[in-house]
């Protein structure tokens, strides 16, 4: 049942781009703009780069057992014992990061849209739809991505046609400023949250992808889209706000929106620009979700993931409410520790898989046709 | 499944109730908001709209806008207290204006705009204003004619006179944080004069009058140092300080004619360019504006068919232009010490090296840089008439 | 006590949605998992409607790479 | 979750398959030699039913055959039975040795094969098939000592001719509307494609009524996995009755919960042609004008005849004008709580003040107030539908005019909120499906209380709830919210936007895999002057 879904390399690459776009356009221009200043954007752009020798390491690892996902493969590469720890490791991170998400929803709507309302209703809500949207499965999450991606790109059409008489050239000048140094710096966290924790799709890619070859490169391109989405978002930041606003605020490209005042009559539409990053959230916080929902499945080797959903999501909802008390511990925590907890699963993880797959590759080649 | 759990879940939420919900008629709408600092403490007046009597219907004839006002020792305080005051509680999303008081302003406006920047309703873009002689309460006070509400009337004459005559300058809230926060650029802000009996602007009788008693007019640019008023630009160095930000929409400037009389010129575009460098270690700007226009009115004796007088008076122009903007640099390299105009960030653009090792000191440079100014004014075309009727008047 | 309700309701109509056709298929193990999830689901939901604290796992984590983070950071 | 698996079917099907009645006579049981046997068991089967016509008749030289003449009054031509049956009987072949004629042969043969002037006839020896025969508006003949018995198929009975459709109505378009008669029904299809792979197969569904049904498609065109699964799925149907398409809708789609239909109805001949070419099938129930098309599409709610009918540029613009009067009868209401009570930054500052003066006084919350107005409204179309028509054109003008109106001068309800009511009230009537409408007017409910509690926000998760459960639909195997998810480019000249005839190259992607050609290339297809016009000009 869990093996039996299908998507095809189209929707793959939607999904990509949306886990890539997800947080990173609420946080990532604030987060640049503290250490690199003006120079965010390039940042983002090096940053970008650098992700895609990140994705060439999922696409390579994934090319080994086509047919099994990251969980099933840790335990073929490092053993049953070790790749069960290894994957419940995997499954904690990708959990953490679902509530995570909620978090930032929740904030995000407390901050901007709802700040009366209190926070444990907006992610209880958002909760819902993502407990049902996973247990509707992976298909019918693919095939309404394919349809809110329309609407986000419409949106952010909008946005970046709307915004641009605002840019202001003098705002990212001096170009390159910061330096090779702060900029190889500053790339890490835009690494994390873009391409390193996109380990999280290989509990579906290339599983339950219909055309392996081509994922791969699906898997590029989309990453791609996300990361040019991500630098226009950050640009657009720095040059309108200016470097000092985009690092002060806590979600600037809500601030971008609401800076849009075309002949003061397309104005104040902020609150219908939110849509984007809902979506956005939306669909990042779904795929980590049915990630460690379905890493957790198959850890246990039950037949069906479905049973755990909605008890997951209850207790993710709740997680949501307590991991992180403000938002200054979230900001900081991300910088410490969450950078490195994506870095030893996201990176240092797929480098041990590789070590091992070249010390045991007869013996696991065999492995597959004999199981 | 899903549906019954979902049905459930959203039930269990609706019941709890809707937290962030307002209706329309339990908000009371305002417009302008004043600012100032009385003893200590910060005395907030917050222009709001009734409704009933803006819309057709319902109006009684009483005034259309009421101001409530409350003290705090914080801006957000003073706000919150105006609920003892006001039956409703104060919306400030659609806040037009701001009305900071000359007394506040010279003792720092930083810490009054933290609020502003940080409430979640408040959409950076109302302009902001300072007072000349008088104080917020005063302005906020005076009953406007044509536009019925006040905090409108004032929005518009600024956004107004600023594209039509350049003399003023219309700031909103976050150019302003941006001037205060740059380390290369000092704030302006322009400044709102109360003309008359404020008695009398105060009551409904203010705009039964054709010539109303007291009436609400922009004049003088405030200038900044940090965050503390430090001075006032008359109305033609203003329009200096608009040529070279590049603020200039369209404008109107008289100029002597060669043989005595007087001409405008109405400038219709202008294009102003400030480029920074540093040579031989000093700091030097030179800028470039272009101007075009045309002749709004010839009140003297020339020959407009002849190509030499348009020359003639572009170079009048241009040397009546450079001078004025000459002086309102040395104003403000002399007497006031600081940078309103950008030049500190042009320097950084170009070179920020060099930058680097200035910026700290930056007030003492400024006074020093070395700045040349370039006009160059085109003359399009002389309006519908070619030679002003002004030659044929027989004596 | 409204919210300890609230929580025990919603958590009935989950056990009254997924038990029964868990039974039917004799899937123990998924019904062992589920069950187990479900009570620290509500275990958790109650503690935070009652306003006990919650073991937050990122300081947890936090412990765990503090050591890693101090080697990189200096 | 388990609702939208098709397993349980099975299951379902072994339990009611145990309950098949016994009251109708054992269908083994055959025709008992004795013609008075025959009668008397027909009699008491019917009970003393005032309809069923026994004739008894002796015919033949010097009348020696024993006869019966059998007939439900009212369902068969009784012209038609005077005339070719009784006449040919009586009078006839009065002098003839029907004996003689063929003496190996046994007379009801003889009947059949040289004596009635009649079309359809057929021998039968089950009593059941000729109990359902005669119900059906047969004639029944008997014979005495034979063990068989003749139907005559002369069913007449007063009906509706073919007339307009009333449901789905066109501005340019065929007149013609299905009826209640199944053989006219495929005949008007019939009539349309001329075509030997246009299939018609028949069933019998209820226990009790015995409605016809057939199922209809183009055996080249239509993906036959998509015919099995139709036809398992009505064969699974083990009912007493089939009153109208509906009941076979409500026994065979897909997810019986969801406001959207899976299955799509029409009532226009056309249309069902046009479904059939594209490979669709069609259930045609006897007694009924509705034609179910399956599998039926979200988009296909939004088709309409006339798109095809009209210039492209228009059938093009007005698909777009369905989608936005959609969206707006959906969440115009909802729009307008969520930025009056939630979002307020986002009106222009005139506006605002207009809204608030407006709501002055008006002792409800806006989401109280517009669920007033849009239960008001849904009360008076409701009663409009049920009244004769002259009324029902009086009650629409006092629930606009007078209740509106009134309950604004009473500051019951703002002025802006009976605008945005009528206009979503408008707007839904865009719609060219009666089911999306009502699909709609039951979501908007949802929409706006969600709106209520939570503004934009509460939309945004109301329509990423609707569009997961639209995704998660599928129609007969097809997504139903295909071609636009999974997205499908060339499919995309018939959904948002209609593209020339001439461009529709292809049949709908998904629904088939082996004939997906409809006409030549359309560079050769689109239509252009003669090229040798050319020549003339220059010679």
């Amino acid at each position: 049942m869990m093996q039996n879904a299908k998507i095809s390399t189209y929707q793959f690459l939607i999904l990509v781009t949306l886990f890539t776009i997800g947080t990173s356009i609420l946080i990532v221009p604030s987060g640049l703009a503290a250490k690199a200043k003006h120079d965010a954007w390039i940042v983002a752009i090096v940053g970008m780069v650098i992700g895609l020798v990140v994705i060439g390491l999922f696409c390579l690892i994934a090319q080994w057992f086509p047919h099994l996902t990251f969980i099933q493969m840790n335990e073929m590469i490092l053993g049953k014992w070790l790749g069960k720890g290894v994957s419940l490791l995997f499954v904690f991170m990708s959990f953490i990061y679902a509530s995570s998400l909620l978090f930032y929803s929740g904030t995000f709507l407390n901050t901007h849209l709802l700040p009366n309302t209190p926070m444990a209703s907006l992610n209880i809500l958002m909760a819902i739809i993502i407990v049902m949207g996973v247990h509707l499965g992976l298909e019918t999450i693919a095939r309404s991505a394919e349809i809110f991606i329309l609407v986000f790109f419409v949106l952010f059409f909008f946005l970046v046609l709307f915004i641009s008489p605002e840019v202001k050239f003098e705002n990212v000048q001096p170009i390159f400023e910061a330096g090779t140094k702060t900029v190889i710096q500053s790339t890490f966290p835009f690494i994390e949250v873009t391409s390193v924790n996109a380990i999280v799709l290989l509990m579906f890619f290339p599983v339950n992808v219909n055309n392996r070859k081509q994922a791969s490169k699906s898997f590029f391109i989309g990453y791609i889209i996300g990361g040019i989405v991500i630098i226009i978002f950050t640009f657009l930041s720095v040059s309108v706000l200016g470097a000092y606003s985009t690092a002060a605020e806590v979600f600037p490209s809500y601030e971008l929106a609401k800076r849009i005042n075309i002949g003061d009559f397309i104005q104040r539409i902020e609150a219908l620009m939110a849509g984007l990053w809902i979506i956005a959230l939306y669909f990042k916080t779904t795929i980590y979700f049915y990630a460690s929902v379905l890493g957790i499945a198959q850890i246990l080797n039950l037949k069906d993931y479905r049973p755990l959903i909605v008890p997951l999501g209850m207790i993710a909802a709740v997680l949501s409410l307590v991991i992180y008390p403000n938002v200054v511990y979230q900001q900081n925590w991300n910088q410490t520790t969450g950078i490195f907890l994506s870095f030893s699963i996201g990176v240092f993880l797929p480098l041990l898989l590789v070590a091992v797959y070249a010390i045991r590759k007869k013996q696991l080649k065999k492995a597959p046709e004999s199981s | 499944m899903n549906k019954c759990l979902f049905a459930i879940l959203i039930l269990s939420l609706f019941l709890t109730g809707c937290w962030d919900r307002r209706e329309l008629n339990e908000l009371a709408i305002m417009l302008a908001m004043g600012v100032e600092k009385v003893e200590e403490e910060y005395q907030v007046f917050a222009q709001v709209v009734v409704p009933s009597e803006v819309s057709m219907k319902g109006s009684t004839g009483s005034t259309k806008v009421t101001l409530y006002s409350a003290k705090g020792e914080t801006v957000y305080e003073a706000f919150r207290k105006m609920t003892k005051d006001s039956p409703r509680k104060i919306y400030p999303g659609h806040l037009k204006i701001l009305v900071m008081g000359e007394e506040l302003a010279k003792e720092g406006i930083g810490e009054s705009l933290d609020l502003l920047s940080r409430d979640w309703e408040i959409r950076p873009d109302f302009y902001v204003v300072v007072t000349k002689d008088t104080s917020p309460s005063e302005i906020l006070n005076t009953t406007t004619n044509l536009e019925s509400i006040p905090a409108n009337k004032m929005f518009n004459s600024l956004q107004m006179s600023e594209k039509a005559w350049s003399g003023t300058k219309s700031i909103t809230l976050d150019e302003l944080i941006a001037d205060l926060i740059s380390d290369g650029k000092q704030a302006v802000i322009t400044g709102v004069q109360l003309i008359g009996n404020s008695k009398i602007g105060s009551s409904k009788k203010n705009v039964e009058m054709v010539s109303p008693a007291a009436s609400i007019q922009y004049d003088h640019l405030s200038v900044f140092k940090g965050d503390k008023l430090v001075g006032w630009l008359t109305e033609e160095e203003t329009i200096a300080y608009s040529y070279v930000t590049d603020s200039v929409k369209t404008s109107v400037r008289r100029i002597s004619c060669p043989e005595g009389g007087d001409a405008t010129i109405a400038i219709e575009k202008s294009h102003s360019d400030v480029k920074g460098y540093i040579r031989k270690g000093n700091p030097e700007v030179d800028i470039t504006i272009k101007v075009e226009g045309n002749i709004g009115s010839v009140e003297c004796k020339m020959d407009l068919n002849d190509l030499g007088t348009i020359a003639e008076l572009e170079k009048i122009y241009e040397k009546e232009k450079i001078a004025i903007i000459n002086k309102t640099i040395d104003t403000l390299q002399k007497k006031y010490k600081t940078d309103i105009f950008g030049f500190g960030e042009a320097i950084h653009r170009a070179n920020p090296k060099e930058w680097n090792k200035i910026k700290d000191h930056w007030e003492e440079e400024f006074s020093n840089v070395t700045v040349n100014v370039n006009v160059d004014l085109k003359i399009l075309s002389t309006g519908t008439v070619n030679n002003s009727f002004l030659e044929e008047i027989k004596d | 006590m409204l919210k300890v309700i609230g929580i025990l309701l919603i958590a009935a109509a989950i056990l009254w949605k997924e038990v029964p056709p868990l039974l039917e298929k004799k899937d123990k193990k998924e019904l062992v998992v589920f069950s187990i999830l479900l009570t620290i689901g509500v275990g958790l939901s109650m503690a935070l409607g009652l306003g006990k604290p919650i073991p937050n796992p990122l300081d947890f984590l936090t412990f765990v790479f503090k050591p890693i983070h101090d080697v990189f950071v200096r | 979750m388990r609702f939208l698996k098709k397993k349980n079917r099975k299951v379902l099907n072994l339990h009611t398959s145990l309950r098949s009645q016994s009251i109708e006579p054992n269908p083994e049981d055959g025709l008992n030699k004795s013609l008075q046997q025959n009668i008397q068991t027909l009699k008491d089967t019917l009970g003393k039913s005032s309809d069923i016509i026994i004739r008894e008749i002796r015919f033949g030289k010097e009348g020696t055959i024993k006869a019966g003449v059998i007939y439900t009054d009212g369902l068969t031509d009784t012209p038609s039975l005077q005339n070719f049956i009784l006449e040919t009987l009586m009078l006839d072949i009065k002098e003839i040795d029907l004996h003689k004629k063929s003496p190996e042969k046994n007379l009801i043969s003889v009947l059949k094969d040289v004596a009635l002037t009649v079309g359809e006839i057929k021998e039968e020896t089950s009593f059941d098939a000729i109990l359902t025969s005669l119900l059906s508006g047969d004639t029944i003949i008997l014979l005495d000592g034979y063990a068989e018995g003749l139907i005559i198929s002369n069913r007449q009975w007063a009906e509706r001719g073919v007339t307009e459709p009333t449901a789905q109505t066109v501005v340019r378009g065929p007149r013609e509307g299905f009826t209640e008669n199944l053989r006219i029904n495929t005949a008007l299809i019939r009539r349309k494609i001329k075509d030997p792979k246009l299939w018609m197969e028949t069933k019998t569904i209820g226990t009790r009524t015995k409605t016809d049904i057939a199922i209809v498609y183009i055996h080249d065109i239509a993906d036959d996995k998509i015919v099995k699964e139709v036809n398992l799925r009505l064969d699974q149907i083990n009912i007493d009755g089939i009153l109208e398409s509906g009941n076979i809708e409500g026994l065979i789609q897909d997810s019986t919960y969801s406001p959207f239909s899976t299955i799509y109805n029409t009532e226009r001949p056309d249309v069902v042609a046009a479904a059939l070419l594209e490979g669709r099938i069609a259930i045609l129930v006897d007694g009924t004008p509705f034609v179910l098309l399956v599998p039926a599409l979200f988009i296909q709610f939004f088709q309409s005849p006339e798109d095809y009918y009209e210039r492209t540029v228009f059938g093009s613009l007005i698909r777009i004008l369905r989608f936005i009067a959609f969206i707006i009868s959906l969440l115009a209401p909802a729009l307008f709580i969520a930025v009056t009570t939630f979002h307020q930054s986002m009106l222009p500052p005139a506006l605002l003040i207009s809204l608030a003066a407006q709501r002055e006084g008006v002792p409800f919350p806006a989401f109280v107030e517009a669920l007033i107005m849009e239960v008001t409204f849904e009360i008076l179309r409701e009663a409009g539908i049920r009244m004769p028509r002259s009324i029902g054109t009086a009650m629409s003008i006092v629930g606009a005019f007078v209740i509106g109106t009134a309950a604004v001068e009473a500051g019951l309800i703002s002025a802006m909120m009976v605008i945005v009511v009528s206009i979503t009230a408008i707007s839904n009537f865009v719609s060219p499906s009666y089911e999306m409408a009502i699909a709609v007017r039951i979501l908007r409910f949802v929409f706006m209380a969600l709106a209520a509690s939570f503004g934009f926000f509460g939309i945004m998760v109301g329509l990423i709830a609707l569009i997961l459960h639209l995704c998660s639909l599928r129609s007969f195997g097809i997504p139903y919210m295909s071609p636009i998810a999974p997205f499908n480019i060339s499919d995309q000249k018939d959904t948002f936007i209609v593209l020339p005839i001439w461009k529709m190259i292809n049949r709908p992607h998904l629904m088939n895999q082996k004939n997906r050609i409809r006409q030549q290339h359309s560079a050769a297809a689109k239509p252009a002057p003669p090229e040798n016009k050319k020549d003339e000009g220059s010679s």
